[in-house]
């Protein structure tokens, strides 16, 4: 496996060794390792049933491993619970686009500040003092998400009934609002139209150089994977055939024979 | 008439004196209503224009100002003007290209930019600027990697004159003392026209234009420090420096910036100006959208919409110009203003408005007492840039869809001999900016300016625009042949979808009709009539019998008006296919390419001039696959009895 | 058309965030408000006041207290009826421990125990979902029916198992027991009431009701924003059982005057459910106008017979009020799933956009 | 949608209109608010119970014009033994002049008796409810003739005692478990403690009604010598199947007078041969009272009974008395303040002095109908005696004369009772008796 | 304390050996109970498992069916003609849910289905009492041709006594059991419903549509409920009360899982046994009683530590 010049001089943010993953029997991740970096756009890409969601799942700590560790930030990570991996800064989108689908697109972006808001019963019942303060601090910072990925006139509108496109925007932004080191999108561009993907791949670049966010993505676009990615890691049928910048992922014979070569 | 100050940016620190607690301007940003009050908005002002000089802005400096309607934006005009400095709005969605040419032209020193759209689009463009410093941007999103040297944000400039006012308290007694030393006579601002044709060119307005016609404007209206608008149309067109900007500073008025182009509705809505001004484009837009709206509400709700409409028509216009209406329609309409008017103004956020304005083109007759008879105090203007907008303007309560009113306070109009309407006022430019063949052309030594329009005054001293004064022909008995105006009449019939007049040289005028497809297929299928293609409907008898009712009743109309009775339309036929813009008939914006239709159907006018009831026709035609055909056709030709025209109309002209 | 949201604009977050942002909608409280403490009391004749506003206040209370589990926190349950026999219990135990303490704050002393059964109960939810939660909270309720019977000493052995509400006053004006009259409780209850709904309200546009939100509409994605399911599950069953508990504590105190096991068994608890389904769940509107429908229907059907001179059997009326009333549960689910909340909210949504049928 | 509205319309158009049309009553009538329950799982007492005491008054009015020539009007309000409802029809129908209130419902008589003395309105619970409340000093405006559950129980065990000795013996107590069932349970114990006998108790929940087998077995592993029923409703018939099947002596078990009707026996038929109840309200028709009743409701139609036979069966009776007993006090409270139409404060006078001897039983054509009752301040219970029944398979045989209670060991426990009762609220009115 | 401890753990088990009898006694009318909760649950899982709609009318449907069974032979038919009549009612009846309540709710909420049974239950409740009127019914077991008497078995120096009903109520039970599995597995209706178990595409290529398919599993789920309220009945007489012990078979479907027909029957079995030997041998130390709430608590401890039921597959959660 070539190392990219980048490994160098990036601190390594989260690294996977050895993980294995099965569901009764069925491996879903055999024996695979490999790092993200801080600062980087890592693209994780592979036929369908690789195993990638599944990768992201172990990831933030919907399923555990049978096998193999997980270095989070130069800490080995236990047995995680989700909502421990979120506080410790990694956030995710999904395949299926999983709003939440009774409320509007502000009060979604808002839920991705529960972490962020501490305030206990007694204030949030009077709603005035600390509770408000906090609450209009949080929802100016989901305002400068909104105006980022410029959902401004969906604002109050509730997630149900907006189209596909611009839910996938929302949910981003609802992990956007997160500030999240390490952001998972799982198939972000999924069943968008052309010129969605564009948006949505400025979006994914400009949050990547803006806040600094490392990004790890599951895309099935190959220009987007190559023209989004810094570096490429290649799943097939739960296992690790190749690891590398773009360029070299893409001239892997490996690569080609089982995710090119099928094609789909 | 008031004694007026000497600047803008003077009018400015009176506000911040007079009107300190008063909300200057508002803008949607992140979700709600930021609003600074005059002083505030002072000293955002002196901030950065105190920090711009510091950057090098000096006397006689050109600043070219980009993007859409953003507080810190309209806050770079007094800026810069405060310091001698002249700025210079570009339309903000040209191409590089053309802003080029803009910013090339006027030489700018320095730009005052929205965002990075707007900062990239003159960096892809710099080589070609050599006089271009620097740029100032108001929102940083995605700036941080450009050079810091040259691409500067505005709260950094403002942060530079922060630091300069620490340093040295005096600056600011001194900055004010400036500003309070411009001269009235001095170019304030180069506001280049979109011209449709050639290159544009920049119109030098002085503060004199501008304030005196703001002064004018204000008290034609009653507009004071209490009003409301919104501003959403560009920048650098005239009739929003002026709306939002100049008029605002002398009135002390409120001017809100939307959140987006994509929300100037809602916003719209939210803030409910008292004072608004749209092109007739939005209006017919707004009426669309509410008519189509209308059609999918449930039967009972549409037959009262409908109904209080009707009601409007026959009273609305009248309890709003305020002549007597006896009590019982005084009473239904109340009750349509309950039930209608009221929740319709209010979806359109024009609740509040006093005085609504619509120029730039003619607006449909239908269309404009539409608005009016649901109590909307709209008016019509006629103006220009060359003029500081204001040639003339509707007073309250003398409105006619067809003129555009009497001429505004301290404007002087005259008619030319070719019809050519002139204008000489204290808002008349100083000139073209490196174009004085162009000023020469336009404007003569006495002050006296080409409008390029044709137009009349009628008998109650309103002037009725007809058309461009290169377009205006003559029939053979000499009297006027405006084309323009009898198409445009005619177009407002909503199954009419485009005409054709002859005329020139001619003994009467003729006309082609296009039928609207959709609006007569629309009116087939409810009256049962069965037809198998655009050419068997053109020709059904039904079809030509409405639109001879529609051609006697824009004769009525012409007969009424001394100058243009003669140009009554006598002979017409609705064509046998649509105008096609595949077959070169129209242009791709869709206008009408006269010379073109002159040729192709040269049979068909010469028909029309004879006493021909049919003439044989057979064109070749682009289908949409590319291929080519012939439709062969047998026209009929309609002759239209014409209106008898008043004596006294007749010895008038 | 009342709405004329024209030159309504918002210049805080604070104002953005207003419980009520339209201005008619402030108006509309207000008028309520105003008819509920000063019309009503005013004009409310004795009938009026205990048997129809002093119920329904309470019922709406208690759907207030379900809504906020099953409506904001969905979660699924049938022991509301139990719930609020805990609050009415505690309560009792509470005045008659210390009597000289002001009944209001044994009152909402009392929910607090209702909210520590309610966490105890609600311990299940963290693994089971949906209907199989249902049957968890009938456990609740039948295990608490049994203990508010066997266990003598909540209802300080009286003979009769009965609760009987001792007279208490509240600054000297006679709130609950026989003697209070039907203005004192009213307005001891609309208090209560209106001050608990306002908390509720919020609660649940804050940071801990986006929670519950989260975990209904979305279990798995809230727990990757950093819920934590069990916390979120719990303090929703805490909190719901709180109102519940005031609910029943009220009930009993203002109302009933006394109570034994059966009112709070079961059909209590579906009682309720109807009227959070019917108004609408996730809908604090909808809490109040399921419980008038749910509680005036039956009062008027009752009333109707007699007053058109019919001579029907009072059971005969009774049952045909059971089957009208199952037959507009069954309508009202067929037309509008979401209840009257759902309808409120379209005719609100169209009077707004009047006279257009929808928003542009 | 549409319907939807018009729906809502009407019913807030029918809803406005009973506000503002509260049923008023002629100034001359005599108001008698019967709450009733015709469903609900006690349905089948509650039913004969609420025909028999319309009925009477019915008779009243048809036969004699009223009392006193004053009509009695009576309006039922359906509680479905609910306590909630009971209340609401309390509250519902208290404003129309209601003379007294009989809900047959210990819970919902618990809720009114704090109501009586602010409303002024008497509660007459008659063999029901509080047993404290005979105490009339303590209660002045409940009434519990013609005896109390305590008191009842001692007749029962008399009645026990008198057949084989009950000392030494271990009595069943099956009970239901609400309010009503609890109720006497300090009597037995005390009793117990006090006649040498062993008690041992099987509750059935409310739910548990129709499925008492685990009570039975357990009856059986207890081997009591005798069982008493305190039962209401669906749960008589099933505990003498019950019993019936695990082979318990009918003859050995006594059912209180709410566990011994004919719906409570009908159902189980041959089965129950032998089974005991206590009563103090006669069986059957041959009362003159009820024949007026036959001839001047029944035969007319104006009746609510399903079938003629239902008359003089023993609920049906029951309500009767009830009936005759309120109907006496508004004539003794006519008398006593010389006016006709009579409020509930006269009422509460009437009942504190009511005097049905045997003589005045007969009058009312009642005779052998039960056994003699007086009211006084201090007791507002009478003390009053019962007879025991017996099912023979198809209908039900008086087989005692009438038992008297024990009163001189239920009295003094039902003066503690009731100044327990009292005890905690500071401000409950009574009254002193001379 | 000691005490405590003896009386919980060993004193019961102790009587239990001393009186084997009645320990046998105990089991068999626990098991005779848990036959009819498992009937009960039987008919909730028929439709559970076509239509996905919790049913809670079930309970009623029992009383209701037997009302209509008693009604009708009351008002003069005899006794096979009326049970006859009454399944036709019960077959109008599933008819008429299909058609207005079902079909109309197609793709709602759990909470909504069942919300609207639990609608239906009133109508069916007030319609029963309307009809039939309130108070308690025999069941007109003589006349459908039970015996009424029982079986004693001496055994262990004491006796254990067997109802010939209850017997019957088990034998009746089985046969309907297999009834129902042969239904499932042999005949096409039947293998349509399991298919719209699993999927309702695959039930619509058998050529019935799931219409149809409901109003059939409401009508057997109808039918198993008449069985219920006849066996049912004629132990222990006919009454509204008998809704609420119905709600037991919730507890017991958790125990057996939703879906599973086997799950209700040996859930129902379970319940019933367990309740009963509770409540003899360990209910006089809490005061009795302990069956009302015995059968959830129960279920309550089993979804704590196996959420899908004795039978249920495991849930893997997806993202």
């Amino acid at each position: 496996m070539t190392v990219t010049p980048d490994v160098d001089n990036k601190a390594v943010l989260l690294s996977l060794e050895n993980v294995t993953l099965s569901f009764g029997g069925v491996k879903a991740i055999s024996d695979i390792s490999f790092n993200i970096l801080e600062g980087e756009i890592r693209a994780i890409i592979g036929p369908n049933g690789a195993g990638k969601t599944s990768m992201l799942n172990v990831i933030n700590g919907f399923y555990h491993p049978q096998k193999g560790t997980i270095t989070w930030r130069g800490k080995r990570r236990r047995r995680m619970k989700p909502y421990r991996a979120a506080a410790s800064g990694i956030a995710r989108t999904f395949q299926n686009v999983a709003l939440f689908k009774g409320m509007t697109t502000l009060d979604n972006i808002m839920a991705g500040r529960s972490l962020k808001m501490k305030r206990g019963l007694f204030w949030q019942m009077l709603h005035v003092g600390p509770a408000r303060e906090e609450e209009i601090a949080n929802r100016r910072h989901v305002e400068e998400i909104i105006d980022f990925l410029e959902i401004a006139h969906i604002r109050k509108q509730p997630v149900g009934r907006l189209p596909y496109g611009l839910q996938k925007r929302v949910e981003l932004g609802r992990a956007m609002a997160m500030q999240p080191e390490l952001l998972l999108l799982d198939e972000p561009m999924a069943g968008m139209n052309l010129e969605e993907k564009e948006d949505m791949s400025r979006f994914i670049l400009d949050l990547n150089s803006e806040f600094g966010t490392t990004i790890a993505l599951i895309e099935h676009d190959m220009g987007v994977v190559m023209d989004l990615a810094d570096r490429v890691v290649v799943l097939d049928y739960g296992q690790k055939i190749a690891d590398g910048t773009p360029a070299e992922v893409q001239s892997s014979q490996e690569v080609i024979d089982a995710y090119l070569g099928v094609g789909h | 008439m008031t004694e007026s100050l000497g600047s803008l940016p003077a009018y400015l620190l009176r506000n911040s004196h007079e009107f300190a607690d008063r909300v200057a301007m508002r803008h949607k940003d992140l979700g709600i209503w930021r609003e600074w009050n005059w002083s505030e908005v002072a000293d955002e002002v002196r901030r950065f224009s105190i920090g711009f000089a510091a950057l090098g802005l000096k006397r006689g400096d050109k600043v070219a100002i980009v993007g859409s309607n953003r507080p810190k934006l309209y806050w770079a005009f007094p800026a810069i003007q405060s310091c001698e400095a002249i700025p210079v709005p570009v339309y903000a969605d040209s191409v590089a290209e053309e802003m080029q040419f803009v910013l090339e032209h006027a030489g700018a020193r320095f730009a005052v930019c929205q965002d990075q759209e707007q900062v990239d689009k003159l960096l892809s463009i710099q080589d070609r600027l050599p006089d271009l410093e620097a740029i100032v941007y108001d929102e940083p999103r995605g700036m941080r990697e450009y050079d810091p040297e040259k691409v500067v944000a505005i709260t950094r400039v403002q942060e530079l004159g922060d630091e300069i006012i620490q340093r040295d308290k005096d600056v600011v007694q001194r900055w004010s003392d400036a500003v309070g030393e411009l001269k009235i006579d001095d170019m304030c601002v180069i506001l280049y026209t979109s011209g449709t044709t050639g290159r544009p060119k920049g119109v030098m307005l002085s503060s004199r234009n501008l304030i005196q016609t703001s002064i004018n404007a204000n008290a034609f209206d009653n507009l004071d420090h209490t009003e409301e608008t919104i501003a959403y149309l560009p920048l650098a067109w005239v009739g929003d420096h002026v709306f939002s900007y100049t008029q605002s500073l002398v009135a002390g008025y409120s001017v809100c910036c939307p959140e987006s182009l994509d929300t100037v509705t809602v916003n719209r809505r939210e803030i409910a100006p008292t004072y608004f001004f749209a092109p007739p484009r939005v209006f017919e837009g707004l009426l669309t959208s509410i008519m189509v709206n209308m059609e999918d509400a449930g039967r009972v709700k549409r037959w009262m919409f409908h109904h209080f409409i009707k009601v409007a028509n026959k009273s609305g216009e009248r309890i709003l110009n305020k002549e007597s209406v006896n009590p019982f329609s005084r009473l239904h309409y109340k009750l349509g203003d309950w039930f209608v008017y009221g929740p319709l103004k209010n979806r359109l956020g024009m609740s509040k408005v006093r005085v609504a304005y619509t120029a730039g083109e003619a607006i449909g007759p239908d269309i404009f007492r539409f608005y009016r008879s649901l109590g909307i105090n709209l008016k019509q203007l006629y103006g220009q840039t060359e003029a500081s907008v204001y040639i003339t303007a509707q007073p309250d309560g003398q409105i006619d869809a067809d003129t555009v009113g009497t001429p505004s306070p301290e404007v002087e109009l005259r008619i030319e001999d070719n019809g050519e309407v002139m204008y000489r006022s204290p808002g008349v430019f100083m000139g073209y900016y490196k174009n004085d063949l162009a000023t020469a052309d336009t404007k003569t030594p006495d002050g006296w300016v080409h409008t390029g329009d044709a137009g009349f005054v009628d008998d109650a001293g309103h002037l009725r625009i007809i058309d461009r004064a290169k377009d205006v022909g003559k029939l053979n008995d000499g009297g006027m042949f405006p084309p323009k105006y009898i198409e445009n009449k005619l177009k407002f019939f909503p199954n009419i979808k485009e005409v054709v007049a002859f005329g020139d040289g001619r003994d009467y005028v003729s006309v082609f009709i296009n039928i609207d497809l959709t609006a007569v297929a629309n009116w087939a299928e409810r009256n049962n009539i069965v037809y198998a293609s655009y050419q068997e409907l053109a020709g059904h008898p039904e079809v030509y019998q409405q639109m001879e009712e529609h051609v006697r009743h824009v004769n009525k109309d012409l007969a009424s008006e001394a100058r243009v009775a003669s140009a009554q339309i006598k002979r017409f036929l609705v064509l046998h296919k649509e105008l096609d813009a595949d077959d070169g008939e129209l242009t791709r914006t869709l206008k009408v390419r006269r010379k073109f239709v002159n040729e192709r159907y040269a049979e068909l006018i010469e028909a029309l001039y004879s006493d021909k009831t049919e003439q044989f026709v057979s064109t070749e035609v682009v289908f949409e696959d590319g291929k080519t055909g012939r439709i062969d056709a047998t026209v009929k030709l309609a002759t239209v009895e014409l209106e008898p025209v008043r004596e006294e109309l007749k010895q008038a002209s | 058309m009342f709405y004329r949201e024209a030159g309504q604009y918002k210049t805080s977050y604070a104002a953005d965030q207003a419980l009520l942002p339209l201005a008619q909608d402030r108006y509309g409280i207000a008028i309520v408000l105003f008819t509920a403490f000063v019309l009503i009391p005013f004009f409310g004749t004795s009938f009026f006041l205990v048997s129809i506003m002093i119920p329904f206040l309470i019922y709406s209370l208690a759907a207030v207290g379900l809504n906020i589990l099953t409506g904001y926190a969905g979660q699924l349950s049938l022991g509301t009826g139990a719930f609020m026999g805990v609050g009415a219990y505690a309560c009792y135990k509470l005045t008659t421990y210390f009597p000289d303490v002001n009944i209001i704050v044994h009152i909402l002393l009392s929910g607090v125990f209702s909210a520590l059964v309610g966490v105890v109960f609600g311990l299940p939810s963290l693994r089971i979902k949906g209907l199989y939660l249902a049957i968890t909270t009938l456990a609740a309720q039948f295990f608490l029916e049994w203990c508010f019977l066997r266990i003598r000493w909540l209802y300080n052995y009286n003979d009769s198992g009965a609760i009987e509400v001792p007279n208490r006053d509240w600054f000297g004006i006679t709130v609950t027991g026989a003697e209070a009259s039907p203005v004192a409780r009213y307005f001891l209850i609309l208090t209560v009431v209106a001050v608990m709904t306002l908390i509720a309200a919020n609660v649940l546009r804050g940071r801990i009701g986006r929670g519950w939100m989260m975990i209904r509409d979305m279990d798995i994605a809230a727990e990757l924003m950093g819920i934590r399911p069990l916390r979120a599950k719990l303090s929703a069953f805490a909190f719901s059982s709180y109102y519940c508990g005031v609910a029943g504590a009220l009930m009993v105190f203002c109302w009933l005057g006394s109570a034994e096991v059966e009112s709070f068994d079961i059909n209590h608890s579906f009682l309720i459910l109807f009227m959070v389904i019917i108004g609408g769940m996730g809908s604090l509107t909808g809490c109040f106008l399921g419980a008038a429908f749910i509680h005036v229907l039956p009062v008027v059907m009752r009333a109707v017979p007699s007053m058109l001179g019919w001579d029907i059997l009072a059971s005969t009326v009774e049952h045909i009020t059971q089957i009208v009333i199952g037959l507009l549960i069954i309508f009202f689910l067929i037309v509008e799933p979401h209840g009257f909340a759902r309808l409120w909210q379209v005719a609100k949504e169209k009077l707004r956009t009047w006279p257009f049928p929808y928003a542009t | 949608m549409q319907l939807v509205k018009r729906g809502a319309l009407l019913a807030s158009v029918a809803f406005i209109g009973s506000l503002a049309a509260p049923i008023v009553q002629a100034q001359d009538t005599l108001y008698m608010p019967s709450l009733t329950y015709r469903t609900g799982p006690f349905a089948g007492g509650g039913t004969p119970f609420a025909d028999g005491y319309a009925d009477y008054f019915a008779m009243i009015n048809e036969r004699d014009g009223g009392i006193n020539g004053v009509k009695i009007v009576v309006e039922e309000c359906e509680t479905a033994y609910n306590a909630q409802k009971g209340v609401e029809c309390y509250e519902a129908t208290k404003g129309n002049g209601a003379l007294a209130y009989s809900p047959l419902s210990t819970g919902i008589t618990m809720a009114l008796i704090p109501k009586a003395p602010v409303d002024k309105i008497p509660v007459f619970s008659m063999g029901y409810g509080l047993s404290a409340a005979a105490i009339g000093e303590k209660f002045p405006w409940t009434f519990t003739y013609p005896t109390s559950y305590w008191n009842q129980l001692s007749s029962i065990l008399k009645y026990i005692d008198s057949n084989g000795g009950i000392e030494g013996k271990k009595i069943g107590y099956i009970y239901l478990d609400v309010g009503y069932g609890n109720e006497p349970i300090p009597v037995l114990d005390q009793l117990a403690e006090q006649m040498g006998f062993e008690v041992a108790k099987f509750p059935v929940g409310v739910k548990e009604m129709q499925n008492q087998s685990s009570q039975w077995l357990n009856v059986r592993k207890e081997r009591p010598d005798w069982m008493i029923m305190w039962g209401w409703g669906a749960m008589n018939p099933t505990a003498v199947k019950e019993a019936a099947k695990i082979r318990f002596p009918m003859d050995r078990f006594i059912g209180n007078w709410w566990a011994g009707s004919h719906s409570d026996l009908n159902p189980v038929g041959e089965a129950g041969t032998g089974y005991l109840a206590a009563n103090f309200s006669g069986i059957g028709t041959q009362f003159g009272a009820l024949e007026d009743v036959i001839k001047h409701v029944v035969d007319k139609g104006e009746s609510k009974v399903a079938s003629k036979d239902t008359v003089g069966n023993v609920l049906y009776n029951r309500g009767l008395f009830n009936a005759v007993i309120l109907a006496e006090a508004i004539s003794v409270a006519q008398e006593m303040t010389g006016k006709k139409v009579i409020n509930g404060e006269d009422m509460r006078l009437g009942l504190e002095n009511i005097n049905l001897t045997d003589q005045r039983l007969s009058e009312l054509g009642l005779a052998d109908f039960t056994g003699p009752i007086k009211g006084s301040c201090s007791d507002h219970e009478g003390a009053g005696s019962i007879f025991i029944q017996q099912w023979n398979g198809s209908d039900w045989e008086r087989i005692t004369d009438l038992i008297a209670p024990m009163n001189d060991v239920v009295r003094p426990m039902l003066e503690e009772a009731a100044d327990k009762y009292v005890s905690d609220k500071p401000d409950w009115q009574t009254q002193a008796c001379s | 304390m000691q005490e405590l401890i003896h009386s919980l753990t060993v004193a019961p088990f102790m009587e239990m050996g001393q009186y084997p009898d009645f320990l046998i006694q105990v089991v068999w009318e626990g098991f005779v109970a848990g036959i009819l909760y498992a009937l009960i649950a039987l008919g909730f899982v028929l439709i559970y498992k076509a239509s996905g709609v919790f049913n809670f009318a079930q309970g009623i449907m029992v009383v209701f069916s037997a009302l209509v069974l008693i009604g009708l032979h009351e008002a003069g038919m005899p006794a096979w003609i009326a049970l006859i009549a009454t399944i036709g009612v019960m077959g109008i009846l599933a008819m008429g849910i299909e058609r207005f309540v079902l079909r109309k709710l197609v793709n709602q909420h759990d909470a909504i289905l069942l919300m609207a049974t639990i609608g239906l239950t009133l109508v069916l409740k007030g319609a029963g009492q309307l009809f039939f009127g309130g108070e308690t019914k025999s069941m007109i077991s003589d006349e459908l041709g039970f015996s009424s008497g029982a079986y004693d078995w001496e055994v262990f120096d004491g006796l254990v006594i067997f109802q010939h009903i209850d017997i019957a109520a088990a034998v009746i039970a089985v046969l309907m059991v297999i009834a129902l599995s042969l239904f499932f597995s042999k005949t096409r209706i039947g293998r349509a419903l399991r298919a719209v178990a699993d999927d309702h595409q695959a039930a619509l290529s058998v050529g019935i549509s799931l219409n149809q398919i409901w109003a059939i599993v409401w009508f057997a789920s109808g039918i198993v409920a008449l069985v219920t309220g006849i066996m049912w009945g004629a132990r222990s007489d006919v009454s509204f009360a008998l809704e609420i012990i119905a709600l037991k078979a919730l507890a017991v479907l958790i125990l057996g899982g939703f879906t599973s027909i086997a799950g209700a029957i040996v859930g129902g079995l379970l319940v019933g046994i367990g309740e009963k030997l509770f409540e003899v041998y360990w209910g006089p130390i809490f005061g009795g009683g302990v069956e009302a709430w015995f059968a959830y608590v129960l279920a309550l401890i089993f979804l704590l530590f196996r959420p899908q039921g004795l039978f249920g597959e495991r849930i893997i959660e997806r993202v």
